[in-house]
């Protein structure tokens, strides 16, 4: 069990961490024809605009309520009116996703409220769809953000079922956490229609964000989940959730809507999908298909083949909880030590990680531990780079943002293939960093091996292989 | 020490600014910044603008006083280059809590600089303020002046919190702070007669190196440049200048006009952007440093130097004019950009069939007339779907813009060229106008475009083709379905006449041809042309025979 | 039209060419229950055999005649007769198939008449197909071996369809070249079935040479296609081949069962794939079904984040004709320029390359034309890697062998989805090598833009924007 | 000069071999090459074991005349290791073509060697023979005297070709090649009483860097490592040697043996692979040296150096052992390894439950039996398919084997290490036996092996799942079918009971529990029963009433 260590510093250098507001922003992407809006002063949502430009390589639609000083003071009701307003008669939102910031929680902004007087002034938005959640740059961090306004979409869009309305077994409600890429979710999508079920993404960012031309330009998102499809979740049979962060909006559809459950906290590695295949075939009364057969011989293959270089491996992981989870325990599966481990806010599954501490830090923490730890693989998001330069070492990049490689929204880790994948791929990187770095030369022994002036050079077997490594 | 209203109120009334000299003083007050419209702006707070001006210092730490939005949101996203330290492109922020928004974030903040300076140690710290600590009262220029003091070495207040407005407001608030705190306190090593410093020059991708190999060898030496590959030591020693460039107007003009105040700087606006505009701005440089007192020789020096670099440009601008022919370019940049781009693109023999002038002077606005002829096509504001349009409907070959409108021509599959900050090759100089003109041919010369703009399969099907309906695959593999499932497919959907219907002819007439088939059944022939053709030769001893 | 230019040399140095043989042995290894045999010196099995196990990193059967001094004086009837008998008792292999060498070939063995004379004393080998086809180490390449081998498979096994044998217009044959991978066919396989087709795949690699854990151990190949299958290939309604390499055995197929053929040379790249979905789309009498409609999105979004990366870059590829033919292509439409091609066999392809010249030659010829013009990208097989590290060059990895990297089997290149995985791959790779080499510094302007003194350094803007780039 | 048939006999007349020993004089002449059996055989050919015993030298360019076969398939397959030139990773073949077979292929061998002098001008250029050529009668030795003449550089014909035999005798007939016609060939610079030769080393994984450091610290020189990181002056100049170890009795004993008879090198067989087994060779080099005449005091220092390394690396093994209790190991090699890795691997508390001797001397035999007791579990020979039950019924917990049987290991999913040629671990010494039982462990205890061994899910879920049939997914996902679809799914399979039955049975008789359900429908709730409680909670009113 891992011991959860708190900051003590009072500056945070090179920050792992990105703010609760864009998360839950995010979530609001992965719907159809929707706008979120930062009800915030417009450096918020210009700055998190530029952080999903860069990782997607796409145009965005992310809105501000542009609180100016003045506004701060006055509260954000007018800003917040006419920002709704603008949008809905210059972009034709199928629904606008509103979240607060810092700067409007700090003020108090009583955005409910906002919103029936707005709603009571302007009948015309009487059909517009208005999801507000809170989310405080101050508190938790991205996935809590995407966490809370997926639990909010729930509880506001999906329709109570009628009396005896009844369900159908085989549409299944998928609520991924934000760890998933739009290709992770593609994966899913296929899997579960493999097996003859229906799936419904609650947020959908595969159909929103996956890359595509569209014919016409559109101001809002293109694709994702509509707002009728998420009404009708409630008829589903079964409600899957991917990560813990996605425990809470499960429990949310469970109770309005009776719904049963299961949180799938990792679908990255063979057991975490056998689970996943077996729970499939049970709820939909199919045999697991021949095609996961043989692509769990090729992961198991894979593993195999990989083991040799992943295998006995220092690794160091920052990345948000259920990431860090799902990674780790994908990496520890394969006999990789993770020696430094660093989050960004606190979860439930952080003491279940197979490392002995971990850290609810920063990057220069992460860079700090893998060095003392001597870890000889870092694996975080984009902004890990200049420390994996620093430190010289092999760069797995993962979670989110991903600005300086192209693929960020098609990178897989779920499912058999993609876990295959995955392996390959940290095995390739390893294998040639070795390459580069670490051949045999008769000097490298000479210091392995130790001249006898060369005192301590043998203090433990552990330094040793370190340096023979 | 004024306060942060007062400051915003005297950038405003900025009487450098081009644009200002022409309003009334009622609309001076009112303040440049156009109201920002929620639910429909765009761009970056004016804390942004403060960062963005003051974080090419390469050696200072640049410290957030904020939430984690503020920094952990947008650290590391810039592309200055750096010919030293690289502290600058390490992030720092409080990362104020729930807590420290309750008792205030202060304490933090102390601690904060306290940590840094026993980590890094470095020659000065920049703290910037942001909306929350504002808000709840934070005093960072009691903060930053307290520590100053205790820990002997500059500490900076930056004093520009997002809401205060936008991005271009707070690169002029951190102008001020230079001034206020930093340009005059520290003394050069020695001084020459030609010691310059440049003014709102960022170095993105480190293009400044593309024109100071010139002023090398004219013997012109950059004491300061504010701020790429900048040194705090520099910047805090820069009023001892000859003689200052002012690169970009519109974020540092309150700087170089103030320094001219204080100092006796003279300066002028330019650019090294496009040909013309980087020989006038040597010609210029070499003029003011004379007129300060330089060797005269130096006038002929530069003359010499333009002469040489214009001609080898030129010349390996040349071979593209023919490439170029009929190429139509469509400029969205603003400020001098917007004219000294059209120039050199003119040179290269591209028709400009509009440039935009947002964020452009009256001056700049002359100048492209003059370049392009009255009619020309001046975009005041344009939106993303008029872009998209524009480029959708072939009116231009390439656009040349910054990354915020990158997705926008991209997805009209037309090629575009990044010319703002975001861009990842250096343009500047005559060096980089050549690249400039390599990179243009390179896109437009692509042949992916004419593919992306092939319409897909699926719309150059026949209609008839999408409607028609298809048994489950599950069937079609299942052998026991399989001969019954075979022989009713439709072969043509149009007249919905089925295989077995076909073979039967086939068999019955001995039919060899798709006219035959088309008499003996109710097949078409048309959409299903090929699959009948498939049909009849497979035949085999049909097929046997027309081998033999 | 590219020329192609024939090796001068006497001496080979750093070959790119493989032998035939073990072309043709490799294609056996995708049948089922196969045991591929080559008649010649055991130190030709053996040195195949370890390029497929490097490459694969799985057990594969090769057997091998072991002829001896004395043997090949004296013929290798009896080396052939035993080899058959001791497999077929041994391992009960479903089929041999038998590939000659340069030391039977120069020997003169008449294998089909020694076959006949095998069959006729030993009658339990009645039902034991034998395939054998003639594959002259001192001959062509590997992908003539491969294809050679293919259409003697069609010829031997295929059975002509009776007198009014009916065809099912939904079973389509597909006849992939040697340079598709498992990855690559079971791709194929998902996109075929997604038509409501009814694939048979000859070979069939990804059945056997995947990766997978069989439960038991088998001497032979485990997976492929069965010969059952590959008899019954005549009542299919169409053929397709992948590669021209594929043509002779489309041909023959056609020939022997009247089963029409259409032959893909590419399959890479977004027109390839346009093509390819339209003849799909119009013999299967289905619509594109909406998967492909979004990957094909994706893959032209990929191409317009990729272009800026691998638009303009000077390439250097060394491949058999198929892959050369099809990897230049997609890198020509991606706007880089083919600089370097050099391939080991001849093929009516060749020409037709985008590139001036095309040399038949070796890795020398390659790393050679690389430094002369400039190259900035090197994409090979394997042993490229030591050119690769003396020319400082990012170096993309395709083809066979490749053995110093995991997941050779998976590597994906045909389909839109495989396009835009590779387009992604070799964009990234062109980045790391960026930030790692090309990062701007004072004096890399300084020499760039020349100061007085260094003569020449402007000669021409080519010379200039390479130094800058 | 001898004919290749002498030489081949003079091989399996050797005198210096074990096995040789015990052969009356009939079975010596039969050779001692096991005859292949085609279809079943394994292996590489003579030229596979002449290239493998020369390639190490790293100066030298290794040409191979033959066709693309022999070098196209095989080349940089070996991780050698070398500290100067990488000249021997260069590969060079003549690609016979057909041409060449049909008009004798000499002449492009002597231009192929003239055009590698042309390009590299390495200090010699060993070519290899094979098959073809030598069916059609190229004189390799022939060509090779006129290049070394006309181009005054020794060329070296290697007559070894695929079809004459095993790699064993490949590499003596390389040994021969060596003895015939570059040992003696030149002077050393300087020669001390220290001198040695190591013969039949590799440096496979650099390897020998692990052992020379010792002798480095004792004075003994390397004069020649045949052939691991040698260099062609060093193997010419290696007759002045004082003593000689060989590392590998199978590949060169008759280099040893000669080098003794014509020079005077006495030699010894040793190993440094485990503990005993370094000590001893180093205790051995040492005595050889001082009755050659080195100073007596090496023997001294040497047993000082054994003393402190074999401390160390017990030390360094010693925290394994609890680790290793009860753990049983399978070693599948030959030779001197087969008995020097089994008393490392019992040193470090493994048990072995078998070890190869397939290739191993009577005396290496006598060796494993003092170490494993007589009943040991001795293995002649093992074929693949043993091997996989073997590991599969977990006989062992380990297995540590060549590369050949890697994949038979890890389809049983069980650990395995590689102890031959392709490891990319260097296992020699002290410090590599160190790392040897790092890596021993670090397979033992990976988390990965119990995964893989786990059932796959389909084995595991009830075979009544299996045998299920389930509507086509088109129509799952059509609304038009849906519900109908849905209320006739199948929830219980055993007994064929639907949805809609079930659902019907909730509504009307407001069933709340499975056993209910069983009850009023016919489902038996047995592999079902998830499913039934999915419809149970599934009423939204009973839940609610649940929440309150």
């Amino acid at each position: 069990m891992a011991i959860v260590t708190a900051p003590t510093k009072a500056c945070a250098v090179n920050p792992l961490k990105m703010s609760q507001p864009i998360g839950g922003a995010f979530a609001f992407m992965g719907l159809r024809g929707a706008m979120p809006l930062l009800h915030g002063s417009q450096g918020c949502t210009s700055f998190g605009l530029t952080l999903f430009v860069r990782h997607f390589k796409e145009a965005v639609p992310l809105q501000t309520t542009a609180m100016s000083e003045v506004a701060t003071v006055l509260g954000g009701y007018e800003n917040l009116e006419q920002a709704i307003l603008n949008i809905y008669n210059r972009t034709k939102p199928k629904i606008i996703g509103i979240c607060s910031t810092g700067v409007t929680e700090t003020n108090g902004d009583d955005v409910d409220a906002y919103l029936k007087l707005i709603r009571s002034k302007h009948p015309q938005l009487a059909k517009l769809p208005l999801v507000y959640v809170s989310t405080p740059d101050f508190k938790g961090a991205f996935q809590d953000g995407w966490g809370k306004a997926v639990a909010r979409i729930v509880e506001v869009l999906v329709e109570r079922p009628g009396a005896n309305g009844l369900r159908d077994p085989l549409k299944v409600n998928v609520l991924p956490g934000c760890h998933l890429t739009p290709g992770d979710i593609d994966e899913l999508r296929v899997i579960l229609e493999d097996f003859g079920l229906c799936p419904s993404f609650l947020p959908d960012v595969a159909g929103s964000l996956d890359g595509h031309i569209p014919d016409e330009f559109t101001p809002t998102t293109i694709g994702g989940i509509g707002v009728d499809e998420i009404a009708g979740m409630g008829r589903a049979g079964w409600t899957i959730a991917i990560g813990a962060q996605m425990q809470r909006a499960a429990e949310v559809m469970q109770v309005k809507t009776g719904v049963p459950f299961r949180v799938f906290e990792r679908l990255c590695g063979l057991c975490p999908n056998d689970e996943f295949m077996t729970f499939l075939s049970e709820i939909s009364g199919r045999p697991i298909p021949l095609k996961y057969r043989r692509q769990r011989g090729q992961l198991a293959d894979a593993m195999l083949d990989a083991h040799f270089h992943i295998g006995g491996r220092k690794v160091a992981i920052g990345a948000e909880p259920d990431l860090l989870f799902d990674m780790s325990g994908m990496l520890h599966d394969m006999g990789a030590q993770v020696t430094a481990a660093v989050t960004t806010t606190q979860s439930e599954v952080i003491e279940r990680i197979k490392t002995k501490e971990v850290l609810i830090g920063d990057l220069e923490d992460l860079e700090g531990l893998a060095k003392t730890h001597h870890c000889d693989l870092l694996i975080t998001h984009s902004h890990g780079r200049q420390a994996a330069a620093r430190l010289k070492l092999p760069f797995y990049r993962t979670g989110f943002p991903m600005f300086d490689r192209l693929g960020a929204g098609h990178q897989l880790s779920v499912g058999y293939r993609g876990t295959r994948n995955l392996i390959f791929e940290i095995a390739n990187l390893v294998i040639a960093h070795r390459e580069e770095n670490d051949q045999p030369t008769p000097d490298r022994w000479r210091t392995a091996a130790g001249l006898p002036r060369c005192s301590g050079y043998r203090s433990s077997a552990g330094a040793a292989g370190r340096s023979i490594a | 020490m004024r306060s942060l209203a007062a400051t915003v109120q005297n950038i405003f009334d900025e009487p450098g600014c081009a644009k200002n000299g022409i309003k009334s003083e009622a609309e001076r007050k009112n303040g440049c910044t156009k109201q920002l419209q929620p639910g429909s702006a765009a761009g970056g707070c004016a804390f942004d603008g403060a960062k963005v001006a003051l974080q090419p210092f390469t050696d200072v730490a640049h410290l957030v006083h904020g939430p984690i939005a503020c920094e952990g949101n947008s650290w590391d996203n810039r592309g200055a280059a750096s010919s030293g330290s690289n502290l600058w492109r390490t992030s720092f922020t409080t990362d104020l809590s729930e807590t420290d928004i309750v008792f205030g974030g202060e304490k933090r903040l102390c601690k904060a600089i306290k940590e840094i300076i026993d980590k890094c140690d470095p020659p000065a710290i920049f703290v910037y303020q942001t909306c929350i600590p504002a808000m709840i009262g934070d005093d960072i220029n009691a903060v930053c002046k307290a520590a100053s003091q205790r820990f002997a070495k500059p500490v900076i207040p930056i004093n520009s919190p997002g809401f205060v407005g936008s991005k271009n407001l707070g690169n002029k608030l951190a102008g001020e702070a230079l001034l206020d705190y930093v340009i005059g306190t520290q003394e050069p090593d020695y001084t020459t007669p030609y010691d310059i410093n440049l003014i709102g020059e960022y170095n993105l991708s480190g293009e400044l190196w593309q024109v100071k190999p010139l002023l090398d060898e004219l013997g012109i030496r950059i004491l300061s440049c504010i701020s790429g590959d900048g040194k705090y030591r520099e910047v805090a020693s820069s009023h001892r200048a000859r003689a200052a460039m002012l690169v970009c107007s519109k974020s540092m003009i309150n700087v170089a006009r103030k320094m001219e105040q204080r100092y006796g700087i003279p300066f002028f606006e330019g650019a090294f952007y496009g040909i013309q505009d980087s020989s006038e701005s040597l010609r210029q440089l070499a003029r003011l440093l004379v007129e300060r007192g330089a060797p005269a020789d130096l006038l002929g020096r530069t003359e010499a130097v333009i002469a040489r670099e214009e001609a080898w440009a030129r010349a390996a601008i040349g071979p593209y004019r023919p490439r170029f022919e009929g190429k139509k370019a469509l400029l969205i940049t603003g400020g001098v950009k917007s004219w000294s781009i059209v120039a050199a693109l003119q040179e290269a023999g591209l028709e400009l069939v509009g440039t935009s002038v947002k964020k452009s002077t009256r001056k700049d606005k002359e100048r492209i007339k003059e370049l392009m002829g009255q009619d020309a096509h001046v975009i005041e504001d344009i939106t993303p779907r008029e872009m998209f349009k524009m480029l959708k409907d072939a009116k231009a070959d390439i656009m040349l813009s910054g990354g915020k409108s990158q997705f926008v021509a991209l997805k009209a599959a037309m090629p575009w060229l990044d010319i703002n900050q975001e861009r990842c090759h250096a343009y500047m100089g005559y060096v980089g106008m050549v690249k400039l003109v390599e990179e243009i041919d390179k896109s437009l010369s692509s042949p992916m475009w004419e593919q992306l703009r092939r319409p897909a399969p699926w719309q150059a099907l026949a209609k008839a083709m999408e409607q028609m309906q298809s048994p489950a695959a599950a069937i079609a593999c299942d052998p026991a379905l399989a001969e019954t499932a075979r022989r009713a497919r439709k072969i043509c959907v149009c007249n919905t006449v089925d295989l077995g219907t076909i073979e039967d002819a086939i068999y019955a007439h001995g039919l060899r041809s798709v006219a035959a088939v088309r008499e003996h059944t109710n097949a078409a022939g048309g959409c299903c042309r090929r699959r009948i053709e498939g049909i009849l030769v497979s035949d085999p001893s049909a097929m046997v025979q027309a081998a033999e």
